[in-house]
């Protein structure tokens, strides 16, 4: 037996994404951002998109030239504190952000990869978080137990690994790995991005972080760009 | 069934298996289509256990203690082998990552129905990982006798044993032949060598839907 | 800053586990499975056990012994197929055995490892799996979704590691991880046994299985016994 | 709030953090109680980004750009440190096996309500993961200055802002106090030096329950 080569160039995979399109992106702040595949999506202007990833990144950087390039018709997010004009869009009400507690969002996401459907949980029931939202009795137990919190998936998902085989299995480095692996899951279509491309074989099962059955395509960078450095303050 | 019936079987049936899909093999006879996939077929071999890229079977004294099937054999990786958790692994499964499955039967119905975890009274081991498989495999193959050990037909009209999933399998692969599960009901595609088409109908329990030619043998 | 060291005498970490408790034990057939731990806890004798495993191992080893011994009340698991006695034993009646398709057993597992209530599936909804289970219809969404499946949860975990370290840093040899780490999490008090407990900072940071949050009593076995070898057949 | 101030109350937070407990130390404020630890205190510092016993920070030419804490500080990972992902990060959080979560506040009110993310009409940047954080941890603590920038009262009867969790908190460090979340009311535990009980009960926007004697100074 042997095993597909995934690896696929950059502007061909990113293609894929047509305009309206659901787009998971890894990354929590810079580390695990896919800053190369999200500039393609810029470069190539799929339009009236909805963006699910934990934060807005910082200003000129990441997801914001997505958000700024006007190809974002919603944000679905847990925090997007560091990026002012994230918020100013958000205010100026040209840009929908739906915001999801963190922890929430890592599972939705996952949820969604481990083909279920929905999860119950108490996080934020006595609060206005749990307005509009669908609350669920136990048998045969009283009171409300929980809010419904419903499955995330989508279209695409654009991951950051700091190495991959040619199959697309994916290792991250340290806190990189933040919501890469869920989003890996939950998207229809997943496309990796890394600089480390090595053959079958040179990654150590054990070591394997995301298997291969959940990457579609794999995109070899030459090198880090500047944005992928966190940023000076 | 004879060997030869069986390998015939396996043979036919591991032509299901188109290049670089990702393939769960059931416990017991579809284990078997392995050996008849050529030694460098490109193809993802998943085990709900927690192995993605099962190499070849190992024996006892060569095996590593911590790898095994989902059935107990002992096996290889190969190259751009992964391992994972229970959990994750079943998330290959439910989320549609398996483009095909390969599993036995105690009865296969004709609107595609599959029964083959428990014969209520006699044995109930439980379902293991069978519910997943075919519920949520892209594909679902069977593989089996067509007939049970008392010449009963296991390919019916509709099961009356506990149903695994409903509505699931997509082809039947027997020592008699191969039936397609179609919204008409099962169509005859092929018979296998040394039955008559009159053999394969008197040993199913559910109408077949006859090619317009005369079927082609394998 | 340091970290604790959790290493305990394997008596001693046993000895927590009372009558009447509920506990999970890893391994899906031989790999995995915490053989010494549960040798540990046949000699103590606690009884009226529900124990949590995939499978009910083969006839004569892992928690075969504490059927055999009578501890047991109760099995939660997927397939005891290889186990006569435990198969006997249900037969008979002394036994009460809830069998869970073997994904949705694992995501009960996680999803109490993960602080949730409960999940909705539509694995099984069509057969006699759904008999007697809460139904669940989404808000928006014409006709039933799913099932609930509730959180499973347990008093204790005993889980087979390959290595760890002394924080409790656990880390799994090929497909011995299984049900471990999602039962690691699950439980409110987590024993692991393993022959090799290394110092801190051994264990690479990126190839940590089960964090050692999620650990509270690691027992050092000196060596495997012939339990851990595969059966012959 | 004088650095002054700020040193005390950090300083006597940090007595808070019990030897081996898994703690959580929200952004800002609260990452500051690090430096009054003793530099070999058993605990585990957990970050919601992924990583579990997180060591000094580090300078920028010196950071790896992939080790962050949820602040966005560049960190080190101490021996026996683990990294996550998101989900399993969260599922030490939910499923309480945090011991301590140090937050800061816009305001807690008398019953242990907090609200800290969130200003309608002028700052709402999503909560991050502040609320699993509030409600889940087995101890909640707050570090903030007693009154904001415009010597308005943090401290209220009952929140106005929208609710991060309620009824979480447990116990509340300011500039001025240290004050107990209990089944009756806001106790007064310890006044900081330079503050007359009169300063405390003005700038607080809440009853106070005062204990029997004089509160100590801190």
């Amino acid at each position: 037996m042997t095993l597909a080569n995934k690896t696929a160039d950059i502007a061909a995979a990113i293609k894929l994404i047509p305009d309206g399109a659901s787009v998971m992106v890894g990354g929590f702040g810079s580390p695990g951002t896919p800053f190369c595949l999200i500039e393609q999506l810029v470069k190539q202007g799929s339009k009236n998109l909805t963006i699910i990833k934990n934060d807005a990144n910082q200003n000129d950087m990441g997801i914001d030239l997505l958000l700024q390039n006007g190809q974002v018709d919603k944000l679905i997010t847990s925090h997007i504190g560091l990026n002012s004009n994230a918020i100013a869009l958000m205010n100026a009400g040209s840009l929908e952000v739906e915001f999801v507690p963190q922890g929430i969002l890592a599972e939705r996401i996952r949820i969604a990869g481990a083909g279920l459907l929905a999860f119950v949980t108490d996080v934020g029931i006595d609060t206005s978080l749990a307005n509009g939202k669908q609350t669920i009795t136990l048998k045969g137990v009283d009171g409300v137990a929980g809010i419904l919190e419903t499955a995330l998936s989508a279209d695409f998902a654009l991951i950051h690994a700091a190495r991959a085989d040619t199959f697309g299995n994916l290792s991250y480095a340290a806190t990189a790995q933040n919501f890469n692996p869920a989003m890996a899951m939950a998207a229809r279509l997943t496309i990796a991005e890394t600089t480390d491309i090595v053959p079958l074989g040179d990654i150590d099962p054990d070591c394997v972080h995301t298997p291969a059955p959940f990457v579609d395509k794999l995109v070899h960078l030459p090198e880090l760009t500047e944005a992928y450095n966190v940023i000076k303050r | 069934m004879s060997s030869n019936a069986k390998s015939r079987m396996l043979s036919r049936a591991a032509q299901d298996i188109a290049p670089n899909m990702i393939v769960n093999l059931g416990i017991g006879l579809p284990t078997g289509l392995l050996q008849f996939l050529p030694q460098d077929f490109p193809v993802c071999l998943h085990s709900e256990n927690g192995i993605a890229g099962i190499g070849p079977q190992v024996a006892y004294d060569d095996a590593d203690r911590n790898l095994i099937d989902a059935g107990g054999a002992y096996i290889s990786p190969i190259k751009g082998a992964s391992y994972f958790d229970s959990a994750t692994s079943f998330a290959i499964v439910r989320s549609g990552r398996l483009d095909l499955t390969v599993l036995g039967a105690f009865q296969v119905a004709a609107n595609g129905d599959l029964a083959n975890w428990m014969i209520p009274g006699s044995f109930t081991p439980g379902a293991g990982g069978a519910i997943e498989l075919a519920q949520k495999a892209k594909r679902v193959i069977v593989t089996t006798m067509h007939t049970d050990k008392n010449g009963k037909p296991k390919i019916v009209e509709n099961c009356n044993l506990p149903l695994t999933a409903k509505n699931c399998v997509n082809r039947i692969y027997t020592d008699m032949a191969v039936l397609d599960v179609t919204d008409n009901g099962l169509l005859l595609v092929e018979i296998a060598e040394g039955n008559s088409l009159q053999d394969v109908i008197n040993a199913t329990a559910a109408p077949l839907i006859l090619p317009q030619a005369e079927p082609p043998t394998f």
